[in-house]
């Protein structure tokens, strides 16, 4: 039966002192519950609302063109802030800034760098960092000396996995020989089966993807093969705990519930990027680590983690970086 | 006299039939959408206020609803006109995505005076979209390649060779998955209204462009030897080659001016909202809803505009159901089943005979 | 007793229709009709076009309800409310369309809807094919059971059509213009197999409009006019024209009435023509004419002898091979249709619906086919509707097409008024040559003097007519020459006036003159 | 070399199978004279109701074997509902078959999604199949370590795509019922005068049609991949439509070009792998699939002619 609505129509209310806050987020276009990226989001607004009591919403995108009404709507929801999330979203939310200067607004993935409006809060992961982590990871546990990695499109934030999961990989052996295939695709799962089908027999056992569902594909043969996976943005291990050893995670949670917390003690941090690396909780690997990595590694891990913490360990993020890095 | 008997007969016939079956199916899909959403465990009615209340309660929000169903005119025409020629045009989506990356290319590289660079980006993009739909009429008339195959298989070369575009350094900008911005020279905001609609709304002369697009086509169809000749060949083949038309080139000439609609439409949308193209993950939909678009507006030019205004106004105005948690599905749960009841209108039909029959019965007695 | 009607058990009556009402909206397409059929009978329809003597077979045959009346069958009142029913009692319909599944072969279609099968649901295609071998050896109708519908002859479908009824156990046998698409040579065979038939205690209902035909093989005949019931006659008692004034209600004549021939120049010329079918045979080979202005040059022939590649290549439907065509001293070899209709050329197509109309067209539209891209009816790429309706109306007045209404999609035209819609637009291009093929096809005598008298005036105006026909009758009434056309050339040319029928159906067979 | 041939045709035949479903479910849909645009939308409801089922069985009454096969049905199921719909609109109320098809697209997937978020807490996908309530790999382990395994050890869905497609010929083209149903296709009239009950053919073409269609879409949600996602068909249900047209009506036609379609893909992913090292585009790549269906459809198929009814509805007493 219908049940009471949970949030408050738009410009109904308007008695200032009491007002909880209002934040909201406009997903892109896999929606809130991809089990992914949007979801994480997702549960971060819901943390704050629980725990800060910050009231929260979503509008879910299903095209491009989506994003400037999805914003516009939330603005005239009278939120208290707005988050764009996912890199596509960058143009969208600095137009809606300049648009509507006394709106705060934040982004997942974007970086406006010395551009960044006064209203806007970049937050940008260094996805290179646990990439970094889980290559090196799979550079000690590979029996065969070969190993796999399969990108969704050609990107330069697909890049940062790529060319972090080499790194790692090399600084775990030198001489295991990284697979490389991009799917053009972030849907096509039979596409990302295919490829991991072709690298596990052509002697790959472990391959991490940054490739959204098409890397569902490869989870899948993984399991039915009994190889070795490498799951991304968010702990994947769920989807087949014997096979996904580790994933590289993006705590996209984390750092939209301290933006909330900021915004609530009055430090909205407008006009500045923020970095999420491993020093700041935003990347990590996921926990369920343990369950399959042998302990000797984890701890070596752990030990790479403080030294790319300290900045002795520059992960590189980009193909110059890598081949500065030689 | 006679003459005005006729039109009253038109004006009855529209206004009974036609029209009255279509908003009759309108009601009964909002119907059914009320229903999914009552089970969903929200209110029916209080969601659709804030549906009705997201298209006319601000201008602004009208406007948005006029910005939103522009391309669907566009892309709906072109399905339409396609089918006015005996064609199924399923390539609208590919003709979308040449016509907007044409336009951009343009957009970006040229540099021209406003008066000029406007019509430049405008026809560059749907003659370069025209030229990708006939392909498909090339491919039907030389080697009887049916439409349909040749339409979805472009659809999906025109993704990627979009994607590939963008990839190119030339014309990515950096630390996007986007071509660069055209220039201001090629937009066509309407910027005078943005004082009274907000900054944010992106009212452009796309709807006015777009529904002079609409009177022409009209026009070419109905009132020109060169609607006359697609047409006859759209009806009839055999008899059109025998009425000396040269069918091979009506069906590149028609599957052309589908392309070019369907290409103009991505041009508004890129001169108008988007000003540039981004790397598509999947196909957007623009052309797929025009399908819809067409049907629901009963493949007539103006019916087109209709039902795109329709169309546009409930997936912009039904978005906002979310915010009280409504999930988006069920607009294209009401957008299928109006389609739906649109296609079946004869129960409606018959059940108003049956009803009469009862009237009429109950009067005997 | 009479010798035509040596087989009829006149104690037996198999069909009484009893008055029959049928309306289609306020329109009664059949008012009050009477039908009633022996056993043995061949029972003939005769009326104009759109009398409603479809409409009443259809009605027998289930495909139609009647509005009110009864219907007995073998004595018993039987409610026919679909095929099924007519079927189980006996009635078995060959339609005025062909109703054959086209890639279908012979013994698939007759045995369709009542198939011999195997386990699992599996046809039996090798009974299927022996029963219609041997049902067509019973009756004489021979068929190859295995070849394609789309691959045999008009004439061959029609038995198909027959053999259909019988495999269904037909007593009674509805013919709806059967040989309105056939030859002289199938129609002389299909009254041998109808007379076979009766013999075999079968009864025959056909429609024709041919009155020759009536008095060939029919024993009775009832005149159907405007959905009423004129009168039932016993042939053998009455004449040609006593039958035709009957159905149309006034006197027709069969003589094409028409002055002396003045032939003038050469208007065209073909020569060494060498065309190809569909398939890719060579069915045009070698073939030489001329007509000249003021003439009327008929081609005879048997269908599938190259008539229609030969008007087809003329026109520029289809291409030429080799050999070379002239229009008025002017090459138009291989030319699109619309530059040899400018160089003087209009064609009656002999397949009305196929080429001759855009069906969803308006009548209006329809009219100018050929001429919407002229002024007056167009100016730029703009159309003049106002010029091309005014246009209509008058061609619509001046060849009594009926409905009298120009906005009237051309589909909704019965097929006696498409053909003049066709006539009334090419005869008004006022051309240098008139091709006209199997212009009369399924129409009413009356109808028929229409066209005829309208290929006439072409002529007397000093226009070349070229007239294909497989109406022997039709060729020698209103053709000035005859060029007998046999396997793709023409084999003989004889002056109208000096020649008859044997003549003529011995070159038609192949032997030259 | 070997290998990588068998790789190819291993993934021709896991990319095929869907469409080859599918693609008879528009054969016998379109046979019958009925046009079937849906195919999408059934394929979606498809994998959505098996994927669904095969994890909700699961979950309550474990792992059992008839599990997946009941879910496979289900799907199948889900599909044929969809069919019915179309069926009802387009034979019973003469609807314009094209408009009943794009409604069932919109209608279909809306439905999906909906039901999905209603059933897993929002989500607009199924969570993960355990392995064993997938379909079954029937050759899974008997022929291992062997350039066979890499081509033939497929999911049953696959060996039963091409039984399916020797059963649809043989009912197409050998028994009663595929006569009617290709006569009710090329004249519905001629087949209605014979007694033969048009409706009822196309009632069932339809609805087979939408069943073969939803397990197509069972076929990729409980076989190739072990969930349900939004983007899971994205498009499938049209190139399918495409490979019955080019497969010229026929069942065997159809499977062919799904082949053909699935070889390309497959080449074109061989390409892509870092072992060939090719130095192009993804973007490029990617089209080499639908390049090549044109270029093929343009140099060796020549005209094909659907049934001459198919789209047509039919009305009894119409002329
Ligand atoms: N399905 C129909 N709906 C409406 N009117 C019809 C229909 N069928 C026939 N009629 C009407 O009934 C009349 C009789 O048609 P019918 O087909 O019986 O003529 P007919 O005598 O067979 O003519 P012909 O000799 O040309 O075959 C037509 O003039 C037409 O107006
Ligand atoms: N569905 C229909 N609705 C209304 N009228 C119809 C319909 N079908 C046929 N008619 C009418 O029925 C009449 C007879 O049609 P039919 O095709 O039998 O013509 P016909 O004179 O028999 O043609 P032909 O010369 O080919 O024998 C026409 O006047 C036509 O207008
Ligand atoms: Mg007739
Ligand atoms: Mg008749």
């Amino acid at each position: 039966g219908p049940k009471a609505p949970e949030q408050q129509q738009p410009g109904e209310n308007n008695a200032p002192a009491e007002k909880p806050l209002k934040i909201a987020m406009v997903t892109d276009v896999g929606g809130v519950n991809d089990r992914s990226f949007n979801q994480s989001a997702w549960e971060g607004l819901q943390r704050a609302q629980k725990e800060l009591g910050v009231q929260a919403s979503y509008q879910e995108s299903k095209q491009e063109a989506d994003y400037a009404t999805n914003i516009e709507t939330l603005v005239d929801a009278e939120n208290d802030l707005i988050w764009g999330i996912g890199f596509l979203m960058g143009e969208t939310i600095k137009t809606a800034a300049q648009n509507y200067p006394d709106q705060k607004f934040a982004i997942i993935d974007y970086a406006y760098g010395d551009e960044t409006p006064e209203n806007v809060v970049g937050v940008v992961f260094k996805e290179e960092e646990p990439s970094y982590l889980v290559g090196y990871i799979a550079g000690k546990m590979t029996k065969t000396n070969k190993v796999g990695f399969i990108g969704g499109m050609d990107f330069p934030v697909i890049h940062k996995f790529h060319y972090g999961y080499l790194a790692g990989v090399k600084a775990a052996n030198p001489n295991v020989e990284v697979m490389v295939q991009y799917a053009n695709s972030f849907t096509d799962e039979a596409k990302g089966r295919s490829i991991a089908e072709q690298m596990y027999a052509n002697g790959a056992d472990i391959i991490f993807h940054a490739a959204g569902a098409t890397g569902n594909g490869m989870i899948e043969v993984a399991r039915e093969k009994g190889k070795y996976a490498i799951g991304v943005d968010k702990d994947q291990n769920p989807d087949a705990p014997d096979n996904v050893i580790t994933s590289a995670m993006k705590r996209v949670d984390n750092a939209i519930f301290n933006v909330a917390k900021d915004l609530k003690d009055g430090k909205y941090a407008g006009g500045e990027t923020v970095v999420y690396g491993l020093k700041e909780g935003g990347v990590d690997i996921a926990p369920s680590s343990s369950k399959l990595v042998p302990k000797e590694i984890l701890d070596e891990v752990e030990a790479l983690k403080a030294k790319i913490i300290s900045g002795e360990i520059k992960v590189p993020a980009t193909k110059e970086e890598f081949e500065a890095m030689k | 006299m006679e003459a005005k008997t006729m039109k009253e007969r038109i004006k009855n016939l529209f206004l009974n039939e036609t029209l009255a079956l279509t908003i009759l199916s309108i009601i009964m899909g909002l119907l059914v959408g009320a229903v999914v959403i009552y089970i969903s465990g929200y209110r029916p009615l209080e969601a659709y206020r804030l549906m009705l209340d997201g298209i006319f309660s601000r201008p602004k929000y009208l406007a948005w609803t006029v910005i939103r169903s522009t391309p669907l005119i566009l892309t709906g025409l072109s399905v339409a006109f396609a089918f006015r020629t005996g064609l199924f045009n399923i390539g609208v989506e590919g003709q979308f995505i040449i016509g907007a990356l044409a336009a951009t290319l343009l957009g970006y590289f040229l540099k021209l005076p406003a008066i000029l660079h406007v019509p430049v980006v405008f026809f560059g993009g749907a003659i370069a979209a025209g030229l990708w739909g006939a392909i498909a009429g090339f491919l039907k008339s030389k080697f009887g390649v049916h439409e349909v195959i040749a339409t979805i298989m472009l659809n999906w070369m025109a993704l990627y060779l979009s994607n590939f575009a963008v990839e190119q350094e030339a014309f990515k900008r950096k630390g996007t998955e986007s071509s660069h911005d055209i220039h201001e020279t090629a937009k066509i905001g309407m910027d005078w209204l943005k004082e009274s609609l907000g900054a944010a709304t992106k009212v452009n002369w796309g709807i006015v462009i777009a529904i002079i697009m609409t009177a022409l086509i009209a026009y070419l169809l109905f009132k020109t030897t060169v609607g006359y000749e697609l047409r006859a060949v759209g009806f009839n083949k055999d008899a059109a080659q025998y009425g000396g038309i040269n069918v091979k080139r009506s069906i590149v000439l028609s599957m052309a001016i589908a392309g070019a609609l369907g290409g103009a439409a991505g041009a508004l949308h890129v001169m108008g909202v988007s000003y540039h193209v981004s790397i598509l993950a999947a196909m957007e939909g623009y052309g797929f809803n025009g399908i819809a678009v067409s049907l629901i507006g009963n493949n007539t030019p103006f019916g087109v505009i209709l039902s795109a205004l329709l169309f546009g106004g409930l997936t912009y105005g039904g978005s906002k159901m979310q915010l009280i948690g409504v999930p988006t599905e069920v607009i294209n749960i009401v957008i299928g089943s109006i389609i739906f009841f649109i296609a079946t209108n004869r129960i409606f039909r018959y059940v108003l005979k049956c009803l009469d029959r009862k009237k009429l019965q109950k009067g005997v007695q | 007793m009479d010798a035509i009607k040596e087989h009829i058990d006149f104690q037996t009556v198999v069909v009484e229709m009893k008055n029959i009402v049928k309306k289609f909206g306020d329109f009664t397409a059949n008012d009050h009709i009477d039908l009633k059929v022996h056993k043995g009978e061949i029972h003939a329809l005769l009326g104009e076009n759109g009398a409603g003597k479809s409409t009443l077979m259809n009605i027998l045959y289930g495909l139609y309800m009647p509005t009110s009346g009864e219907i007995y069958i073998q004595g018993q009142k039987v409610d026919v409310k679909n095929p099924n029913v007519a079927i189980a009692h006996g009635i078995g319909m060959v339609h005025q369309h062909f109703m054959l599944v086209k890639p279908f072969t012979v013994a698939e279609n007759i045995v369709l809807g009542m198939e011999p099968t195997g386990a699992f649901n599996k046809l039996n295609i090798k009974k299927a094919i022996e029963d219609v071998r041997a049902l067509s050896e019973q009756y004489g109708l021979h068929v190859d059971p295995e070849a394609k519908i789309e691959d045999i002859s008009v004439g061959m479908q029609q038995r198909v059509e027959i053999l259909k009824a019988l495999y269904r156990g037909a007593e009674i046998l509805i013919l709806d213009e059967p040989t309105a698409v056939l030859t002289p040579q199938e129609i002389r065979e299909l009254i041998v197999i109808m007379k076979n038939l009766t013999s075999q205690g079968k009864s025959i209902i056909i429609i024709t409009h041919k009155l020759k035909e009536i008095k060939a093989c029919a024993d009775y005949c009832t005149i159907i006019r405007r959905g009423k019931r004129i009168d039932t006659v016993d042939v053998s008692q009455t004449d040609e024209n006593q039958l035709a004034s009957m159905m149309v209600g006034r006197e027709v004549s069969f003589a094409v009435e028409k002055g002396p021939v003045k032939p003038s120049d050469i208007v065209l010329k073909v020569e060494g023509l060498v065309v190809e079918d569909n398939r890719g045979y060579e069915v045009v080979k070698g073939l030489n004419l001329e007509v000249r202005a003021g003439e009327i040059v008929g081609i005879a022939g048997v269908d599938g002898n190259g008539q229609t590649e030969l008007i087809e290549a003329i026109t520029g439907l289809r291409k030429v091979k080799s050999g070379k065509v002239w229009i008025n001293g002017v090459d138009i070899t291989n030319r699109t249709p619309r530059e040899i209709f400018e160089a003087g050329v209009s064609n009656i197509p002999e397949d009305r619906q196929k080429h001759g109309l855009v069906l969803d067209f308006t009548v209006a539209e329809n009219m100018v086919l050929e001429n919407y891209r002229k002024e007056p009816f167009s100016k730029g790429i703009r159309l003049n509707y106002d010029k091309i309706r005014s246009f209509a109306e008058e061609l619509m007045e001046k060849f009594d097409v009926r409905p009298r209404n120009k906005e009237l999609k051309a589909r909704a035209l019965s097929g006696g008024n498409q053909q003049k819609v066709i006539i009334a637009r090419e005869v008004t291009n006022d051309p240098d040559l008139l091709i006209a093929a199997q212009p009369t096809r399924g129409l009413d005598v009356g109808a028929i003097e229409f066209v005829h008298r309208a290929l006439v005036d072409q002529r007397d105006r000093n226009k070349a007519v070229l007239l294909v026909s497989f109406e022997l009758d039709e060729i020698m009434n209103v053709s000035d020459r005859i060029s007998v056309i046999y396997e793709g050339k023409i084999v003989g040319t004889v002056n109208a006036k000096e020649t008859d029928e044997n003549e003529l159906g011995l070159m038609m067979a192949g032997g030259g003159r | 070399m070997l290998k990588d041939l068998a790789f190819i045709l291993g993934t021709t035949l896991m990319y095929a199978t869907p469409l080859i479903y599918a693609s008879l479910g528009a054969v016998f849909s379109e046979n019958s004279g009925v046009a079937n645009i849906g195919i999408e939308g059934m394929m979606t409801v498809g994998a959505f109701s098996a994927a669904a089922s095969a994890f909700i069985l699961s979950d309550v009454y474990g792992i059992l074997w008839w599990v997946p096969w009941v879910a496979f049905i289900i799907g199948g199921l889900a599909g044929g509902f969809f069919g019915l719909l179309h069926a009802v609109a387009s034979v019973s109320f003469h609807a314009d078959q094209v408009v009943s098809g794009i409604a069932i697209n919109f209608l279909a997937p809306g439905l999906s999604l909906f039901l999905s978020r209603r059933l897993f807490e929002g989500a607009t996908m199924t969570p993960a199949i355990p392995l064993n309530a997938k379909l079954p790999r029937p050759l899974n382990g008997v022929i291992e370590n062997s350039i066979l395994d890499t081509i033939f050890n497929q999911y049953a869905s696959v060996y039963i795509a091409f039984l399916l497609v020797l059963l649809s010929w043989y009912v197409l083209y050998k028994t009663k019922l595929g006569l009617r149903i290709r006569a009710v296709g090329e004249h519905p009239k001629a087949a209605d005068t014979l007694g033969i009950n048009v409706y009822k053919i196309r009632y069932f073409s339809v609805i087979l049609s939408g069943i073969l269609a939803g397990l197509g879409g069972a076929s990729l949600s409980m076989a190739i991949v072990a969930s349900f996602r939004p983007t899971l068909i994205s498009g499938q249900g049209f190139i399918a439509l495409a490979a019955m047209i080019f497969g010229k009506w026929k069942p065997q036609g159809a499977m062919g070009a799904c082949l053909l379609f699935g070889a390309t893909t497959g080449i074109q992913i061989y390409l892509g792998s870092p072992q060939v090292g090719l130095n192009i585009s993804a973007n490029l790549l990617s089209m080499i699939p639908y390049v090549i269906t044109l270029v093929v459809l343009m140099g060796f198929v020549g005209k094909a002619v659907a049934p001459a009814a198919d789209g047509i509805p039919y009305e009894k007493g119409e002329r």
